[in-house]
């Protein structure tokens, strides 16, 4: 009762402005303002989200979130694993952080081709552009956290005899967890955007899809039903991993 | 125990690759069962000293000694002048990190527990260390040099970080604690009063390198009220003297 | 010299200002446009043209219903089903007479007509169309459409079949996808969408919103004038009027010379028939390609399809 | 001549690595074992970069980096403005800051038609495209510095009788630099990405839509001679950001 | 310029909307040129008096006064423990800056440097404050609320966080500023030492919120030497047992 009392203290200013903007969409729309073949009405995305449940919920939802999954997966356990390398080893850091921060310069799309060539058209292209996309932030939340580790700390677990991978177990890893959940938060909201953007390249199935269909279908309110969809689900995913960090780092919130 | 220090010399250098020989040829014992104060104007060298004790550093010339055999990591209990009490720990969990590293050094929770008793913390041993005052995080971080097991407890100004009054309140809890369990104490400080309140010898150590051994002579055990006697406002105004002179 | 321009800059002013938005980036589709620009035939009719490209295929048409251009570029069966979404938009004209579109694969997939197709992969850019097209024609040909796999490519047509990902397209151009696959030495042959049962259709026309055709006809009919006299230049000299495209985009993105010229020699038979004006719309091919979207599913309503064209130019 | 050999040093292991994927890329595609059309030979995209160099860098670069500049700069404005809005005022900060966090949730690409509609394909459309893609990280960098303040050093300043407004000059601002500019390299990359993505959906020149047109027409050189240039330029961006940090924050980094 | 507190009371309430009243019904009084010390117990509020008599915070019930006029901000020089100087200004723009920040304080350049040169800090007039030691910095942060150009000093602890070595010679160094300028200085401290050795007077706060004004008659200038004279030592030494026997 007093978390719900509290959530919405924090967010009803939110919720009042979010509601203004959709009865304002709603009245432009209506009023032939704006077509509704480019902005639909709220009311008719949600009656479209409606009337399309089935699919929506039972085959497209289903299949973006495995993309992402496995993408998101991936992209923490090798980002993770990246970062210790680069952590243990001068010369992996040196090869490949530049490598890492270039690869966010280039254009995706443009690489939409080499995807198809390595991996056609199955699941792996899509995991693969969203384990591109979230990969970054996980790389180096993780690598800074690592190397947050205050030097005196290290010196007192060495003095009592402590390995360096006792020191890395004890000291490391629960330091870098604040900035490791940064990258986490980042990393999960892109994960999401790069599924649908791997739909988008080529797909059968999933939330981008659908929504690319529906816009070949010149349908607005399928286009919207989709993003609708996407969003909530970014939405619940930070909030997901919100409550995780709020868990994990109890030390850090509790004051 | 003993620890001997035999003509040892230790010289920092830094990315220039300049020199800067901290340590030379300096010898120095410590026996059984001493409490040994080591003072000297900032930058003259006392945490090198220790940190070459625990072999955080690695001598350049000489040799250091426990008990006859040359030291390495893991051999003395450390407490730095921060608690450095690790903020997702525990108290309990913090005071027994030794054990977690030493395979060897086997201590049960209920030790742990019948000490944080015996330094008044018990009601904190699920406590992390963010919710302590600083006189209760520095009672925790002797502790967890304490349970290291080692005979010799290296520390560098434990107390520097508190105020004056609880300062005093844990001298007194030192002594107690040192006096009752026989350990051998190396105690870095700037205060004066508190080198001659707490030791059997004080160390002096000169911005030229070269160290005065300086006895004690205030019986055991001390209590507050010889803070006031003439024995010990001499002896503090003699140190005074003899480090006011050097000029940094 | 100076009086001269004057009276040029005088002229300008009184040019009715209009716009074309291309289907795509400009291609041996558009040299008739290109050169009625060149030559001054737009000019000539007092307008003044303003080409634009798309960013999606999509686009033309909307942005043609909400007035943001004139006339835009666009495909029949895209214009019947954006009247089914009642997105006022209508036809003028036909630019290409007949499907552009087919099944495209590798010569030696072994793939004769559309039935050979079951237990193949078929590629497609996300459009309902291209499924209903596929599946019109493996019916057609007494085929299982259910033992077709089919695989949305999004924008990779071409290299989805060249590594082997698909083994047909559909939705890929005759004048361009495979020109460029040839070029690039593969043997492409392709099945042709009116052989099995898909209405021949006209797959570009020129749209415009409705509001924009009430406001602007008389311009429109002068740009369809323009545009045809541009036409009739290439056609006496094909070489000379794509040298005007590929001067025209040289300058900032080098055309392929022969792949255009190989597209337009497949594109010119296309664009006009025997005996009908350049642009003139049939309404039986109208309703043969409503009747086909709407049978095959692609369309829930029907459209009726004198409200989704108009003839500028009579027969 | 110092820093010339601190440089190398820091990045030789980089390049070398770079040289060592070039080299193998060059032999795969020499040998055929990938097709040259979907990753061409380096040499080649370096012919292609050479032969057009002036469309490249006299027309589409300056087009691509006018779009770039303008919607960094409005990014930048706009961000701070936003940043210093939700400093002073909570019902702001309430209001926005869930909508700023959500827009990073939605696909850019899907909203390509509203942008179109907008601003038609004017230089505005990819401004946009840049600006919603850049905005995020100067937000949240400029924020979360000025909130970071030390209490203590504002009692400081209003004991001597400072006003909400010259604390703000002279704490507030110098504090929030920091981590202002961390958001900054962030959004100068994404930036440029953002720019390259709004020429995609839709433009007339600039370096995203020439590596379009050129993909449309299997023109794999010109595609990666534009993701080139694209990548040196986010490389030169970033570095640039990078120097005038280490200017503006020499306080930070002299030690 | 006479500071007075009469029946001055404060309350804090935290976010669960309970009160801690911190200070009840206080009286006291500081006259022009006094050097008064504040002393008592961890958490018995005298850092709260010192917010309140700058203004940072608002008595719920009293008069704060100087010359008999209530007190605002930027009335008095105040001086935290920390020194937080502003890491991006130079040593002479730190000290300035309460210049920047009050119109009808004019401090030219020159002053500022004059002052720095009086301190010893002139050399490190451009240098950022990261570059000094510890006591440098304490002394710019003092000649920073100095330079605010009030005749009331406020400093809470301004030598806690430094060595005992320092700190001798800061309290030298202030005594000597402090009797030129004619300033009033009310000074915090856990030190009672430093307390005896400075003051003219010490008020001495009880946790059940009683204040104790004791008079220090140590003759005038004071130095170093008076440390072990037996007056102070029993003056420190009476204090002491003052304290020691209130609990937490
Ligand atoms: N990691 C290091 N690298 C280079 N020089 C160092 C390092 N640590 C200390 N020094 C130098 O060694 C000298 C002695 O330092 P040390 O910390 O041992 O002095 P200290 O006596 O403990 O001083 P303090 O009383 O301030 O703690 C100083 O001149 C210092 O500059
Ligand atoms: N901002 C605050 N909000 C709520 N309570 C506070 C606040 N600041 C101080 N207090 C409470 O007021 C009391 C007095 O605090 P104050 O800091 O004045 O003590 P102090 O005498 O200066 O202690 P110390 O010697 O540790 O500096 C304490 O019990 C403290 O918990
Ligand atoms: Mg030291
Ligand atoms: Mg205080």
């Amino acid at each position: 009762m007093k978390q719900i009392k509290q959530w919405l203290q924090t967010y009803s200013l939110f919720l009042i402005f979010t509601l203004i903007i959709f009865i304002l969409l709603e009245y432009l729309v209506r009023s032939e303002l704006i077509p509704a073949f480019i902005i639909p009405a709220p009311t008719s995305v949600i009656t479209s989200i409606i009337e399309n449940w089935k699919p929506l919920f039972l085959e497209h939802l289903p299949a973006t979130l495995l993309e992402f999954l496995i993408g998101f997966v991936i992209a923490v356990v090798g980002g993770v694993g990246l970062a210790v390398g680069m952590f243990f080893s001068k010369i992996v850091e040196k090869t490949l952080y530049p490598a890492v921060l270039i690869s966010q310069m280039i254009p995706i799309i443009a690489l939409s081709p080499i995807f198809v060539l390595w991996f056609g058209y199955t699941i792996w292209s899509k995991v693969a552009v969203t384990v591109l996309i979230s990969f970054f932030p996980i790389v180096v939340g993780t690598y800074d956290g690592l190397k947050s580790s205050d030097k005196e700390y290290i010196e007192l677990l060495r003095s009592m005899g402590a390995t360096r991978m006792s020191i890395f177990k004890k000291l490391n890893i629960p330091m870098a967890m604040p900035s490791f959940f940064s990258g986490l938060k980042l990393a999960i909201v892109y994960a999401l955007v790069g599924a649908t953007i791997g739909e988008w390249l080529g797909a059968s199935e999933g939330l981008g899809y659908y929504s690319r269909r529906m816009s070949g279908n010149l349908n607005s309110e399928g286009v919207f039903a989709a993003i609708t969809i996407l969003t909530l689900l970014g939405i619940l995913m930070f909030a997901l991993i919100s409550l995780i960090e709020k868990r994990v780092l109890k030390w850090k919130y509790t004051d | 125990m003993t620890l001997v220090l035999k003509n040892v010399s230790y010289t920092f250098r830094n990315e220039a690759n300049q020199k800067n020989k901290v340590i030379s040829d300096l010898n120095m014992e410590v026996r059984n069962g001493d409490f040994v104060s080591l003072i000297g104007k900032s930058g003259t060298g006392k945490s090198t000293i220790l940190k070459l004790i625990t072999g955080l550093l690695k001598q350049d010339e000489g040799e250091i000694l426990i008990n006859g055999k040359a030291i390495t990591l893991g051999d003395v209990g450390y407490m730095p002048q921060r608690d450095l009490l690790l903020p997702w720990r525990t108290i309990i969990e913090n005071i027994m990190i030794a054990s977690e590293i030493q395979k060897d050094l086997q201590i049960t929770k209920d030790e742990a527990r019948s000490w944080l008793d015996r330094v008044g913390l018990l009601a904190y041993e699920n406590a992390l260390p963010d919710q302590l005052s600083g006189g209760m995080r520095q009672r925790a971080a002797f502790l967890r040099a304490l349970l290291t097991g080692k005979d010799l407890l290296l520390l560098d100004e434990p107390f520097g970080a508190l105020d004056a009054l609880t300062k005093k309140d844990m001298q007194t809890w030192l002594l107690s604690i040192w006096q009752e369990l026989n350990k051998t104490i190396l105690f870095i400080t700037h205060d004066l009063e508190e080198a001659c309140f707490l030791s059997d010898r004080i160390l002096l150590l000169h911005l030229d390198k070269t160290l005065d051994d300086i006895p004690v002579n205030l019986s055991r055990p001390r209590h507050p009220e010889m803070l006031h006697e003439m024995e010990l406002i001499t002896l503090r105004h003699n140190l005074e003297k003899r480090i006011a002179h050097e000029t940094n | 010299s100076s009086k001269n321009e004057s009276t040029k800059e005088g002229n300008k002013k009184e040019l009715d200002d209009i716009s074309i938005m291309l289907d795509w980036y400009p291609n041996a589709v558009h040299t008739a446009i290109y050169v009625a620009k060149e030559k001054g035939y737009f000019e000539d009719e007092g307008l003044n043209v303003k080409i634009e490209m798309p960013a999606d295929t999509n686009d033309p048409l909307k942005l043609a219903a909400t007035g943001k251009v004139d006339l835009a570029i666009s495909y029949q069966s895209q214009l019947l089903l954006s009247r089914a979404e009642d997105i006022p938009v209508v036809s003028i004209a036909a630019l290409v007479r007949h499907s552009l579109d087919a099944i495209m694969y590798k010569k030696e997939s072994e793939i004769n007509s559309p039935k050979d197709l079951e237990g193949k992969n078929v590629g497609f850019p996300s459009s309902s169309i291209s499924e209903a097209v596929v599946s019109s024609m493996v019916k057609n040909d007494g085929g299982d459409m259910s033992k077709v796999k089919m695989t949305d490519v999004g924008w990779d047509l071409m290299p989805s079949l060249a590594t082997d990902n698909v083994d047909a397209l559909v939705g890929a151009y005759i004048n361009h996808e495979q020109v460029l696959l040839k070029k690039e030495g593969y043997n492409v042959d392709f099945l042709s969408l009116p052989d099995y049962g898909v209405p021949d259709n006209y797959e570009l026309v020129i749209v415009t919103g409705e509001k924009t055709l009430a406001k602007k006809k008389e311009s429109i009919e002068k740009f369809w004038r323009a545009v045809t006299k541009g036409q009739e230049t290439l056609k006496k000299d094909p070489a000379a009027g794509l040298q005007i495209l590929l001067d025209h985009e040289n300058e900032s993105f080098p055309l392929d010379k022969e792949v255009e010229e190989e597209s337009l020699q497949v594109l010119l038979p296309l664009m006009e028939d025997p005996n009908i004006p350049f642009g003139y719309q049939d309404e039986a091919v109208w309703q043969d390609v409503a009747d086909w979207l709407y049978d095959s599913k692609v369309i829930q309503e029907k459209v009726d399809p004198k409200e989704a064209f108009t003839n500028i130019v009579s027969k």
